[in-house]
């Protein structure tokens, strides 16, 4: 059954210490408020996945030290491009990168939602991505005549999917549009925890229009009201990026220093996501 | 109106150029100006032509998540797509990864994205990298996110078409695995070119400049072009366009 | 780019006979309309997948000579059960029977949609339909320390997707709600072909609530507008089985004879789908 | 209300009474019993109860297709499913294809649906199979849809847990992969099962009488479920409760 929480912290503290946790990318639905409150909790050894890749709020957690492992496609943020502390922590060796390619991620979340425990991929052939990857196996397509060679990506398991929405209604079921990565994220996880702008007033799948974008209360285990909880990443359909704030962020992040000021400001504060 | 052609849009129109004919062509993630040649290629087509532009909700037509790009490419309906690299080199192998020793590079990239497949399904790849600099065109990337060629036995229906800076065009010759200069754009010479390339490429006999957009095509990207293009790139769009 | 046909009649002229096609089972959406089409022009040799099982139009196909093959996990009528003219077709020996599980199905669509040549499936082992099946091979799961053994089950590539759907637009685009089995479908078969019961009025992909349940006209080759053309059998969300109709059909398609009673009073009259 | 309580209304108290603590428990096509079963369960819980109903539009919260009751399956998010079979042998093994020859069938079944995945993924499948006659009751099915038990070396986590006829209720024990009878239905009796049973299963030291349903409970079957079955099931429940 779905738990209401009141209050986005007591969400975020159902997320152990070092779980796995996938994430959306900044187009998608990223828990801001949730991040914000895993930081000041002082959440470590964090492995993040980006589905496929991760934004601001992955150099947030990977600059508040969070982080301990990080798979992904990409770490970028909207359109500014290099994440800061992200750049800086492979620098200097302080996080593990487990680089990937989008559609490995997705396939490998696929494998997990479909109970297989791998799942054949195109292309990937000849990239150093593999020679790095122990979870990706080259095998022989047993379909072709001739020696034809594949990519076969493990499943992935996330422990926990944290997104956030534009609606979720009493009963739990939580509405994500055309975004449905965060289906398969929640459809794989072993719990999905949301975090969602405005309460729907009756149950999405009750809708004829709503049901076809909405996550079953069957996979989410909590959720917490988060208004203008994208914030300052946007959220689809709903609020665009903050970019005079992400500017802000780039700018002061440039640094570790910078970087504390800035949670210490946006994150420790009590008015932070004012 | 200027007739002063500015690089961006200069890129915008040669891209475009290379879009025609083209049913649907999709646009990755941060990729303004493939996704302006796109929009202007759609916007001087005759027949059916569709943009999909990762990151925009007014031209992205996908309602099946994120997969649906990367499954859509699988299944032939993507007929062009653009990467990017922070190295390219001589065999069209791009590096979206870092520079160094693998895994701790001393410049580090945004990451791979969906190059290592993208590169292998979408029959017109065309590669853009707006810095024409020894650093980023070089002999020999460091970290391979996609390679240009593939063995035989390899299902790869796509590839590198051409290599597109902010001072020429190169196309790519598969059965050569290797690159030859196309044209230059104007204001720039063959010399500087050899010059600023770390990889060796082919020279044709004769060398082409690069035709720059017609005084209507320029009209057409400063107006709806630039409008179109500001939905998914704002800051992009106002710093170019003014818009 | 999506035609836009005046009949029915002519949006099935599209469908060669032989033609490989992907239909849907009695609770989702079954043109009705286009299957009487197919019959009134005589179509030969289709080879129809249910997806995952088939009902009132497979047996209507079958029992007018159209089919040569069907592969599905089941054919039945609704509530109602067994398919007089499949049975019929059977015993005799006039069709092929592919028998296959539902998931099965939906996993050799889902690898046509990927674009990759098989996907492993949990389950089906030790059942006597992977004896008859030599499109799916029984392989070590390589992930696997012991000697785990699975079904991989090739890619399956329909000609042709035949659907009804309860809206679409001008621009080509089709809602099928959550019925997303013909979304998959549709993604992965060569060509999609629609008839819809009504107009949707704007375009589907600029509502944020309609978007999420529709095939974009990037997949859909033809549409023809069909009012009330899953008729017998309903449709989902707008109206229900006529039983008393299919309980007409069932009995006379008891004998042959009277299922050519059946298709001459209600195929070849002109007044057929009123 | 007439205390005679029908054949259709004890067997879907019968089986609502194996479903007690599960938390989600799934009904396939054409299973108007099963389906009446899992309601009253529900309705009957105190804590968390789950139905999805395939055919439903009211009792069914899939929102991803045709696939997601078998990936959800396949996720361990499924406690209980039924299946039935047009022969169900004394290994538990189901034939949901037809009897004779394949694929020559002299009698040939709708098919086998799911069986050959949820009966492997599925912790509880109960089966559930009306007549009960040595015809439907074999020693050896023509054709297994799905085995009833599988090598070690199978990732199996479901399976049979138990029959329901219209005389009876067997346990199925894994380990001798072989059927124990439960209890017999009130105005059934030990020698017309043996009788009308194709296989052999064991028989418990005493018998036991199949529990009928409590006055409220049948209440309950005949107005609150006879209504939400006739949603999905509108001509079985207008047949068995007349609504």
């Amino acid at each position: 059954m779905t738990k209401h929480f009141e209050k986005v912290e007591t969400l975020v503290s159902n997320i152990p210490d070092s779980s796995k946790i996938a994430l959306a990318p900044d187009y998608s639905g990223c828990p801001m408020e949730a991040i914000r409150a895993l930081i000041k909790r002082g959440a470590t050894g964090l492995h993040i996945i980006g589905v496929p890749s991760v934004g601001f709020q992955g150099d947030m957690l990977i600059g508040a030290g969070c982080v301990e492992t990080i798979e992904t496609a990409a770490v970028t943020i909207g359109e500014h491009g290099l994440a800061p502390r992200f750049t800086s922590a492979i620098k200097n060796g302080t996080i593990n990168i487990i680089d990937g390619t989008c559609p490995a991620i997705h396939a490998g979340l696929q494998a997990a939602q479909k109970g297989i425990p791998f799942m054949p991929v195109r292309g990937i052939l000849g990239s150093d991505l593999s020679k790095h990857r122990h979870d990706w196996i080259e095998a022989s397509n047993p379909f072709s005549e001739n020696e034809e060679p594949l990519i076969f990506v493990k499943a992935i398991t996330p422990d926990i999917t944290l997104i956030h929405v534009p609606l979720a209604d009493s009963d739990g079921n939580v509405w994500v549009g055309v975004r449905r990565e965060m289906m398969v994220m929640a459809h794989a996880s072993k719990k999905t925890l949301v975090t969602y702008d405005k309460l729907f007033d009756g149950n999405l799948l009750s809708e004829e229009s709503m049901a076809p974008g909405t996550i079953p209360s069957l996979y989410v285990d909590g959720l917490a009201l988060a208004e203008n909880g994208a914030w300052p990443v946007g959220l689809f359909g709903n609020y665009p990026p903050d970019e005079n704030h992400l500017k802000i962020y780039l700018d002061m992040a440039k640094t570790e220093e910078g970087f504390k000021e800035y949670i210490n400001e946006y994150v420790f504060e009590p008015k932070a996501a004012e | 109106m200027s007739e002063v052609i500015k690089k961006e849009e200069m890129l915008i129109f040669v891209i475009s150029e290379m879009l025609k004919g083209m049913r649907h062509v999709a646009v990755g993630a941060s990729s303004p100006i493939p996704g302006g040649a796109a929009l202007l290629a759609r916007a001087n087509s005759s027949t059916d032509f569709r943009v999909s532009m990762l990151g925009s909700e007014e031209h992205n037509t996908f309602t099946n998540g994120g997969t649906e790009l990367f499954d859509c490419a699988a299944q032939g309906r993507i007929d062009a797509f653009f990467l990017g690299g922070g190295q390219i080199d001589g065999s069209a192998n791009i590096n979206l990864v870092g520079i160094g020793d693998y895994p701790d590079t001393k410049v580090r990239f945004p990451g791979s994205f969906g190059s290592a497949y993208l590169y292998y399904l979408v029959p017109r790849v065309i590669l853009f990298r707006e810095e024409h600099t020894p650093r980023a065109l070089v002999p020999k990337v460091d970290f391979i996110s996609a390679p240009g060629t593939s063995p035989d036995n390899v299902n790869r229906p796509g590839g590198p078409y051409a290599l597109v800076t902010e001072r020429c065009v190169f196309r790519f010759d598969k059965k050569k695995a290797r690159f030859r200069l196309e044209s230059i754009h104007p204001g720039h010479s063959l010399e500087e070119i050899i010059e600023m390339t770390g990889f060796e490429f082919d020279e044709p006999s004769t060398i082409r400049e690069t035709k720059p957009p017609s005084s209507d095509t320029l009209k057409l990207i400063r107006g709806k072009i630039a409008d179109e293009i500001s939905e998914t790139y704002p800051a992009f769009s106002s710093k170019i366009f003014g818009s």
